[in-house]
């Protein structure tokens, strides 16, 4: 206690915002590729050695993946087939490991970089690239996948999960005791998120009526050139507890600690225990999005420093020093890898272009007589030049 | 289900109608929930959810914390998991919160999708002034939410509409901004048929006949336009009043027809003049009756200044005179 | 630590919302009129005993004062002289003692119900009664106070506050040392508003730039018709914790403490150590608005039980059985209250009616030729009138 | 300040001549201060901030955290304390959290102040579409605030007007919404001459001269209109083009004028048709100039759909052919 008698700063007794994760974060595989103990997160319990490995070996062709997804997207804007990117290197092991812990009737709500999200929910990569080259605004079904359509306003979707949660409630799908039946929903946001109205709106809905949500927050220390500490001083994760649910740290590069912790957040959840807000702690390794240019405001050493963290190679190491893998599982991932992109580059530049007529469609379930006039003149409007060329 | 029989016809206020309404669109499905600020217990700081706590419980008729962000977006979710939100905005002037969910979220989720998310959920705001109070409490945000694609704008005038209007747009599968004049809320009893066929929730009405002015209302004016008929007609001057009811999509059809007849037309709304609906209608009816118009088409509404102190509120309001006085500018044009 | 890692229930932690006040309570005075110590917190120190009587009498007539304005306004709208009154019933002391705790260069964003700070304040409470009577929206000069106009819209005028405190930042008035020059913000906002994204947000920016500004929020238990406990599950205070600065819990029906409180904060806020929150714990006696029928939704023993706790009773009680006032003074108060009634009562119904076209002044510093022609011609319609009666 | 002399005539872009024109208001006055999001290191989005941070400093160029409300929240508490807030919205679609405060506080805080509280803040929104971007990157939100009494909006169309205006508005006493089309920032440069004297900020222009039909534009519209009109000349049509310039209040002298020589005009802006600018403008027409209109005022706009995917956006928005089609239609009407 200061004289003051509000309590010592509280940047003292949580720490800074960022200090490379800090003591409380949960990590169950260093960067260096050795497993780790917490005591209260464990990864593998139960599982047989060839289970653990075989699950290992997952998360690595997930991880490698859904980083040949994101390099070839940005190639493909470089070559002008995308109108803009939004790339996740170095964020795959938060995105993979919270994408594993979902279990298909899990709901989830991403933001627009949740490619690994989106992988592991089992959507077409190739779809995610519509929204990106200007084909259309999401072109999956979220009914499918249980994957929402990508959010562009930051926040918004975190309002959409905790109501999507509170219907959950109602109908009857948390804590029944049922595996199969209970469910939960994922909110993913940004660092830079955790500012907007409508995300602290969130936590107060979701506490109030106790809903069955994860707000994972993947800290990637940026909001585009704005460090996290413009958005808070403190720990992110603590924002949560002065809503009265808890907050927790996770490496979000160690995708052990990334899927055990969410999936004990969702597992709470599912219980009927109530929100969870679990602070992935990462880095955005390249630019916000391609048009962005991070040398104006970031230093590189920076961003070599968390090179040596990297959430794929501490996996490769782990998985061959524990001989949990063999050189042609490797050949193998990399040659899907491989298939993959080459799939995305063919399949990105046969993307049809919507109609221009399509525009006025699915404005509202039904066309009304209002666009039906301003269709068909636009479309007699259209017909007018066929002649001209 | 409320045995009609029952109660066949019954003399009721806009509030007691639309009321009813809920509960029978609740008793029709059990996916309709209410949430809002007040909602439960109170019945609404209008009452117009009176009751409905009590009968359907508190996870159908939901007290919601106070955030009109939170209400909206989480209403949003709830139709995404196939629920049909009804949410009440306390009062028109704080909407405005709700705003970004309104426009960026719930207008575009369909088209987002492609049709595959429609968003069934309705956005009740009292709204309007003339109830003596302070700020933000009376105004008129309509043309805001008819300017929006994706949106769809309905307004009752009285208690029949009220009760039809409400089911309809609750089952409806767009999302429904629907307008409550909050002023009429207590104001004039109407016989109420349960049983009766209601007009489709898109459609005008003509509310009064007549040859020589077209007079167009929503809402709260409509009262105010059919009192102006009645005093024109004593001094010989013929109104035709319509209703419009819905204000996105506009159902101009009678509209141009009453035109085309009187070659004459008024627009009256609480809402500011400038780009206020007004401004659409007269846009449509002179590009469509360009020939027929003996004058252009005249706005009376609200002035282009904030809602002012309550004190002086009826003189910021379009009334009977201020009606008239149009009528006769136009007549003399 | 529960086996789930995510630590205990936080409910078990901070303690349920309501529960009295709970332990965390910051009291000097208690209901029965008695001194009690608190570890940080201290009232009169240093003062002479004759410097604390006339200090707590002024207290006193203070809450005496300011109650009677309310009864009076009260009475007035009854009497339908005014449109609607907002009561401030049993918060008496918390608005006194943060109202006593500025110095004048100190600025205060009101929400609608802070009868008692405006007072304090110096703002004559005959203005007040325009705004509810519906003759303007606020007939004070906020500079000549630094009393801002009422907000209705609730929890904007937190971000309000924390923007001026910015700005007092850029000024240079805050943390020089010089006690006649150092100023703070304080933003007044309910429990209710705890919810409002804005009032979240503002919490962000002050924290984010350290601005100088006192969260003052007055828990009268409702938000019209709900309890705290749907706007929160743990003692409200708590929030500011999650973003990083400190939050602090007072009885607000204690005018000792909820002063030491104010005043120890605002002075942080001065000396630059930035944002304080502090949860005035109260209950709202009366009506959430003239308009408002509490019996449909709380139970009136629940208000008998606050009753118990009157802010100005405790204060009679204390000054009394430590003859720290003689008769005369309850007398001279008591007298005072009943001419400031009369003068209100006067006063409020000789309010004159604004003109019909002054709706068209100040809609911009200057008219707009627009403005000028619809003025123009809605006077000369009036006109058209003249004749006619 | 800087030397005129010096730089007496240059060409530059819109996105320079913002920046210019930015950097020469906080010479002027040192209690204009810059806030939004990225505004500083980064120099904005768009880079219209570029430089000003390294020079003026963190306290006078502001990275907000991510919260437009808070953006212009904050500004207002600021201009209460008497400085000159220009807050950045980082695009058009994301001014909408911000709705409340700009529509309910930073509109009435002079009106409900009786003048005492008048409140100078300038509002950047780059707005419109055009650049393949995704979505909420593309609208044109103009409408909803010339709608709102108390706020004044304007939007430039070029480098010369971009580098005035931004000053004018920064300098004037009431709030302004300042529309900057995005698609032009790096388009085309135009000679800046430091010394001139600009225009009023609130007046509208006369853009080039014509005969046959008017068409008003304003923001990234004009140059389609001069384009058409250039086109429109080839084939002996001769357009006169009006530069609104500013939204609210509009500045109908020269568009009156116009109109009762042509006695036909065409309006185009992005935004949608149904309750846009356009809407507004044509009544008023339409009620000054009844017996001059040769045919009723046509709209060219976005329309009435959300913001298409960018790959059908041409589509969407107004161009040349579309402006000329509807002058085509005006003088065979
Ligand atoms: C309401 C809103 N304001 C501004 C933007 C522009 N914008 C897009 S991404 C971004 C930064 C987001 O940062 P963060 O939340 O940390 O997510 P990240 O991009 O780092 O994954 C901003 C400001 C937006 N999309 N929505
Ligand atoms: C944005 C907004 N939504 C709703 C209202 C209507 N309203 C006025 S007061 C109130 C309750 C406020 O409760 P609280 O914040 O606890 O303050 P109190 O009235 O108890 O002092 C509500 C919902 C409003 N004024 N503003
Ligand atoms: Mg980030
Ligand atoms: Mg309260």
């Amino acid at each position: 206690m200061t004289q003051s008698g509000f309590g010592p700063d509280l940047a003292e007794v949580f720490g800074p915002a960022h200090q490379d994760g800090g003591p409380e974060l949960v990590q169950l595989l260093t960067p260096e590729g050795e497993r780790v103990e917490h005591p209260d997160f464990s990864f593998g319990d139960g599982l047989t050695d060839a289970d653990l490995a075989e699950t290992v070996r997952g998360f690595f062709r997930d991880m490698t993946l859904t980083r040949r997804i994101d390099v070839e997207a940005t190639a493909l804007q470089r070559h002008g087939e995308l109108g803009i990117w939004a790339q996740l290197l170095g964020q795959e092991a938060a995105q993979v490991g919270a994408g594993r812990a979902l279990k298909p009737q899990d709901y989830v709500f991403p933001t627009y970089r949740e490619h690994g999200v989106a992988w592991c929910k089992g959507v077409d990569p190739l779809k995610l690239l519509g929204l990106f080259r200007g084909v259309d605004q999401g072109g999956w079904d979220p009914s499918e996948n249980n994957f929402g359509l990508y959010t562009i306003v930051i926040g918004a979707q975190t309002l959409h999960a905790t109501g999507y949660a509170m219907g959950m409630q109602r109908d009857g799908v948390v804590g029944t005791g049922d595996p199969e039946r209970d469910a939960a929903v994922i909110a993913h946001f940004g660092d830079g998120a955790s500012s907007q109205g409508d995300v602290n709106e969130s936590f107060i809905f979701a506490a109030s009526y106790n809903a069955p949500v994860v707000f994972f927050c993947q800290n990637n220390q940026w909001a585009i050139s704005e460090p996290i500490e413009r958005q808070s001083r403190i720990p992110l994760y603590q924002r949560a507890l002065g809503f009265g649910f808890p907050g927790i740290r996770v490496d979000g590069n160690d995708v052990l600690a990334s899927y055990a912790v969410t999936q004990a957040a969702l597992q709470r959840a599912r219980e009927g225990q109530g929100p969870t807000f679990v602070e992935a702690y990462t880095y955005r390794m390249g630019a916000h999005t391609t048009t962005d240019d991070p040398t104006r405001y970031r230093l590189s050493d920076d961003v070599e420093r968390w090179k040596l963290k990297d959430p794929i190679a501490r996996v490769e190491v782990y998985l061959k020093r524990n001989a949990m893998a063999d050189q042609e599982f490797f050949d193998a991932v990399a040659a899907e890898a491989d298939e993959l992109g080459h799939r995305l580059r063919e399949g990105c530049k046969a993307l049809p272009d919507p109609q221009p007529l399509s525009m006025f469609d699915h404005v509202y379930a039904e066309m009304t007589d209002e666009l039906v006039v301003q269709r068909d003149g636009f479309a007699a409007y259209l017909e007018s030049f066929e002649g001209a060329h | 289900m409320a045995a009609p029989e029952a109660n066949a016809t019954q003399k009721v206020t806009l509030a007691k109608a639309l009321n009813m309404g809920l509960r029978q669109a609740m008793e029709d499905d059990p996916k309709v929930l209410l949430m809002g600020e007040d909602v439960g217990k109170l019945g609404g700081v209008f009452r117009i959810t009176d009751g409905l706590q009590k009968d359907f419980g508190e996870d159908r008729v939901i007290d919601s914390p106070l955030a009109e962000s939170g209400i909206v977006g989480t209403g949003i979710g709830m139709a995404l998991r196939g629920y049909r939100p009804v949410v009440e905005i306390q009062f028109d002037g704080f909407v405005y919160p709700a705003y970004d969910q309104i426009v960026c979220q719930v207008a575009k989720m369909c088209f987002r999708s492609q049709g595959k998310t429609p968003l069934p959920m309705v956005i009740r705001i009292p709204f309007g002034g003339g109830i003596g109070a302070v700020e933000h409490h009376s105004e008129s945000p309509e043309a805001q939410f008819a300017h929006t694609p994706g949106l769809k704008v309905v307004a009752c005038s009285n208690p029949v509409d009220g009760y039809w209007m409400i089911q309809q747009a609750i089952a409806h599968p767009d999302p429904v901004i629907f307008l409550e004049p909050k002023r009429q809320y207590h104001a004039d009893k109407a016989e109420l048929d349960e049983t009766a066929t209601p007009d489709p929730l898109f459609s005008s009405r003509l509310v009064r006949q007549g040859g020589d002015v077209t007079v167009l209302a929503y809402g709260p004016t409509v009262k105010t336009a059919l009192k102006a008929a009645e005093a024109a007609s004593n001094e010989g001057t013929s109104l035709e009043v319509i209703d419009l009811r819905t204000l996105s999509p506009l159902d101009m059809g009678k509209v141009y027809e009453s035109v085309r007849k009187t070659g004459r037309a008024v627009v009256t709304h609480e809402a500011h003049v400038n780009l206020g609906m007004g401004s659409e209608l007269a846009s449509r009816i002179t590009e469509e009756c360009f020939y027929s118009l003996e004058a252009p088409v005249l706005r009376v509404g609200g002035f282009d200044t904030p809602y002012p102190p309550s004190r002086i509120e009826e003189d910021f309001l379009p009334d009977l005179d201020r009606v008239l006085d149009a009528v006769d500018r136009t007549l003399t044009f």
